[in-house]
């Protein structure tokens, strides 16, 4: 974890209020693992005040360079959805776990199952999986057809399916329905989306292990406020938690309550 | 000599910053990113007697120029702290200022006596603003008897200095000032959070699952001011200032205000690395303002000592 | 249907956005901008028996994401108001709220007889965060029992309905809104600003000439929401919202706290267009949400009852 | 007095921390005297929340655009520096009286007498005077060589002498010791800068009449706020007051307590 100015190479619009930015700093040597986050501060002055905690969908670490993908719509966001290239950004990062991608072997199957803005994430980690081996389900779920993204990427990676809310895309639904409908076998399933989504994964059957990536509103991101904690599953009136920021966002399924 | 030396009843800073309570966990996080003993002292997070999980999420929201926490003083307890936290900031030369927090007086006498024994831990900062069971929920620190009986209580149980931290959320806060002096508080610290909350538009619900929060950040600033200036010129006790404090500048305007030192607290999030920039900072601003030492801040603002003028708005 | 009505003791708004006293002066000068008899109502800048200068400048300062005011209650007086100014504003189709304020009870009475028999005076806003000079100066809003005289004799002596402005610097602003309810108040205004202060480096001394000033803006949006959430839970007269509006959004978070109506204050300054804004984007705003009416927006965040949980900061 | 979203057409830097901008917009056609000023909206968002008021230095009605010239210091002329051209900036104006321009005929004498970052709207007035056929000599002060600006803009107008406080330019003193030490013979002295050059120009005896352009804090700037009033010279005591945005900036000396 470092603090670092990076320097905006490029930003563009990809869907429905989702953009891509691309960010050169040092940041990009410390990512250990796919599902590791950054926190950015998006103005030097007060306005908005916190920092924006967003996922690293991608680094490429010979050129410094990392990617995110986010969705522009509160005060920060929209800030940072008009930054210009050669802007700077004041980011803390690398932070949180990320997910572990030494729990599948070599030939072995992995679904990523993402909805909406935890789509980003799974991108990194299905390049990193593949470059190991691992063969690669996709399973994304959207709203409607104008917010899918990255649909092309994921196919580079392997088989992909779209489901949107309302049917313009892909499977009417959501990406249950998809899991449920083709019943794939898979050693494991990485997951970030909205807590629903979230339940429904862990609910089900879908693969061996289940590894999940968590969202909430954090101060510090660094652990350091107890902002962010959870519950853990096993003790859940009791006084035992897990930070999101430190300890996550990237949970195995069961460990903490969702 | 040391121009941001401050010397307070059982601390001896070497610079007037300190990071304050509930904002720096135990340090371990911030250490990762920079020498926590180049620090004034260190407030680290409120210790109870017995472990608390704190409330339900979301406990943090954002708000023009601040925000709101309600994170329900989750702590691990204080045989947790003195076993596991405090032993491990020993390997830091910094004082250690230990934020104390209960729900009757019994609680914080105990929390008091135990946490007072550690050996780094220079003062004890008596957070008020809890509501108190046996009351029905009123805090403690807005009537000024109970202020003053606790204050009392906690000072003949202690080992060490206790500075009392004031809840801005009252009438007038020169009353509770002068009810914790006379309780035989060594120093205040203030202010703590002011009350907020944030309705979510689409759920219609308070954002926050407690419903209400602290305010801190900038926004509260000119309260805190308001506050060390009427407070300071009404007590003969230092004050460690807190609010809002984002920059040297900042610092030096508690100070001017009539705080001895000041504590940075919702910045550490904005900047991780906003206690040892002020710290870096200060001199520069001393100079470029042509002050020598810290020292001579201290309450540069009200030597005129004429009383406040009341204000209708 | 007009979706955005309310109806409140004394005025039918057409929309519940109005600006806040002195922060539209009589309306002259906003009336070159737009047309202001599109606003839901016009609070007026208060009214003296006796005109006022009012403080030495500087009289604002500007804060992080607010600002301090120590106008002073410069005003013309009331003879010269009812004269001048309300007279002006009856080609205005638009009910007008009388701000008034004064040093001693016997004032605010002699102003509240006068003004409210004016023909464009629907009601009037009764300002008790002025210092009373008959106790030294505490202000007639941070003790019940003074604020629930005043109010009394208030409404005794008035022509319209009175809403009663809370100070909310005050520890339980519940228990005043609860008095000036049984000193007769037909609704209520809040929030006044936060007392506070900036000190200027250069010079050492506090920016204002007064000192201390009123915060506002939306630095205090919070303050006032949760001031509102707990008063409306607790009081049957209507309330009338402000403090840091300077949206529909936020505008429609006051409602939800459970204001009827919402004055914007500061944002005047901002945004000169600020309140025709506001009532253009609230129909969308609505729309965009679901909801068909401002009426059902009323309390809509404490529906559910739940008594307030005590927050340890 | 409008609002409007004017567009930055040039930010340039011509002193330290002197900053000259061309605005363009409808704003320009509404100016009617040199002295009035505009209350510029510094950013989207609030930090800082306030307006900041600014003399109009040059309005240049056929293209539409005006000239400010401001010190960058606090946070919101800082921002204001480094718009950059295309940028839009909200705006409020033209605010005030201005300087009268008819209380001197064709053929008289005009001393402009500035002060720093006083000296911006008496070029506009000076160019306004010109053009009436009014022999403009100007006097301005500055802390130090490098703070001065439009020197050779003043130059042009007619003889122009500059005071530094340090003597690095110019008369070493104020812009009183070169009036007192050259003794101009003028009908007429408009003047804007800091309070005690003001004071000491009313005090002084430099003209048949003397027109000040003062500053103070502000809310509206439209004369609904009272935070900028100052009282009557003749009733210093009572309730008379002018206000400093919409009965100024510009008094004749004697009008209002300074
Ligand atoms: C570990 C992690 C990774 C994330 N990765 C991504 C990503 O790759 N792409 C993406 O678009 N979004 C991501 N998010 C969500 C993203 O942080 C929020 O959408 C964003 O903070 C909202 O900011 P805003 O300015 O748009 O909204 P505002 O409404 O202005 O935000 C106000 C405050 O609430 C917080 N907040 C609001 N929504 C959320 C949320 N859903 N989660 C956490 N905090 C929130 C903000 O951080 C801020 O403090 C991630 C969140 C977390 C915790
Ligand atoms: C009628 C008028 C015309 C002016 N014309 C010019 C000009 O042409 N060029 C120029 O450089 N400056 C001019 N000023 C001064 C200019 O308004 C301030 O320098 C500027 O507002 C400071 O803003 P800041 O963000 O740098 O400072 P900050 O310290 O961030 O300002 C904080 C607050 O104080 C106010 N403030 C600070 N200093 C002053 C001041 N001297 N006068 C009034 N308000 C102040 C700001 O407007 C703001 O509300 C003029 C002022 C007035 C009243
Ligand atoms: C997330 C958070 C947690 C806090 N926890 C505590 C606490 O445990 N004890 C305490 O006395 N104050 C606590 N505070 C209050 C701060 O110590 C400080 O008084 C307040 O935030 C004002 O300073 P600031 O504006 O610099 O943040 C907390 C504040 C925040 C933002
Ligand atoms: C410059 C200024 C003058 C004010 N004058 C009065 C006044 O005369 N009477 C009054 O009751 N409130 C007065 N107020 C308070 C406002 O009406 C309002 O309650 C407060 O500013 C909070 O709202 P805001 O945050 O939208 O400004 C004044 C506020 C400002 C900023
Ligand atoms: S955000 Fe501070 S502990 Fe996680
Ligand atoms: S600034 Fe508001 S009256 Fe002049």
């Amino acid at each position: 974890m470092i603090k670092d100015i990076c320097t905006v190479i490029r930003v563009k619009k990809i869907a429905d209020s989702i953009f891509e930015m691309v960010l050169e700093g040092r940041i990009a040597d410390e990512v250990e693992n796919p599902g590791q986050f950054i926190h950015i501060r998006v103005t030097e002055g007060n306005a908005p005040l916190l920092r924006r905690p967003v996922s690293i969908a991608a680094v490429d670490k010979k050129n410094h360079r990392l990617t995110i993908i986010f969705r522009s719509g509160g005060q920060g966001t929209l800030l940072l959805s008009r930054k210009v290239p050669g802007e700077t950004l004041d980011i803390l990062g690398p932070l949180g776990n990320g997910f572990p991608v030494d729990k599948v072997d070599s030939g072995g199957t992995a679904i990523l199952a993402g909805g909406g803005i935890g789509v980003p994430p799974l991108y990194g980690l299905g390049l990193k999986l593949r470059e190991q081996g691992v063969k690669v389900i996709s399973v994304l779920g959207f709203q409607t057809a104008e917010s899918v993204f990255y649909q092309d990427e994921f196919a580079s990676l392997g088989e992909t399916y779209i489901a949107t809310v309302d049917g313009t895309s892909g499977t009417k639904g959501f990406v249950t329905d998809v899991l449920n409908e083709r019943g794939f076998e898979a050693d494991i399933l990485y997951t970030c989306g909205p807590l629903p989504m979230l339940r429904a994964l862990e609910a089900g059957d879908y693969a061996r292990e289940t590894y999940l990536s968590m969202e909430e509103r954090m101060g510090c991101g660094i652990g350091a406020c107890f902002a962010c904690v959870c519950r853990k599953k096993d003790d859940p009136n009791g006084h035992s938690y897990k930070k999101v920021c430190s300890d996550g966002p990237v949970f195995k399924a069961g460990e903490v309550l969702i | 000599m040391n121009r941001l030396q401050v010397e307070l009843p059982g601390l001896t800073l070497k610079n007037p910053i300190m990071p304050a309570s509930g904002c720096f966990g135990f340090g371990r996080e911030f250490s990762k990113l920079y020498d926590i003993g180049q620090l004034g002292a260190i407030m680290i997070k409120a210790a109870t007697l017995e472990p608390r999980f704190g409330n339900p999420t979301p406990r943090v929201a954002e708000t023009p120029g601040g925000m709101l926490n309600a994170i329900g003083l989750q702590n691990p307890g204080v045989e947790k702290i003195m076993a596991e936290e405090l032993p491990w900031l020993q390997q830091f030369d910094v004082p250690i200022i230990a934020n104390i927090a209960g729900s009757t007086v019994e609680d914080y006498v105990s929390v008091a006596e135990k946490i007072s024994a550690a050996p780094n831990v220079h003062a004890l900062e008596l957070n008020i603003s809890c509501p108190n069971v046996k009351t029905g929920g009123i805090a403690f620190g807005t009537d000024a008897t109970t202020a003053m009986e606790l204050t009392r209580k906690v000072k003949a149980a202690s080992a060490v200095p206790v500075y009392v931290k004031l809840s801005p959320n009252v009438t007038d806060i020169v009353e509770i000032a002068k009810a914790v002096e006379m309780g035989g508080a060594d120093g205040i610290t203030m202010i703590n959070t002011l009350l907020g909350m944030r309705i979510d538009l689409q759920s219609g619900e308070p954002l926050l699952a407690n419903r209400t929060g602290g305010l801190s950040g900038p926004a509260i600033k000119p309260v805190a001011i308001r506050m060390v200036y009427e407070v300071s010129r009404n007590v003969s006790i230092p004050i460690i200032g807190m609010g809002g404090v984002a920059s040297a500048e900042d610092a030096l305007e508690f100070l001017y205000a009539g705080a001895s030192a000041v504590a940075v607290g919702t910045q550490n999030f904005v900047d991780p690395f906003a206690c040892p920039s002020i710290i870096e900072e200060l001199p520069r601003l001393l100079d470029r303002l042509g002050l020598s030492t810290v020292k001579e801040c201290i309450g540069r603002s009200w030597k005129s000592n004429e009383p406040i003028a009341h204000h209708c708005p």
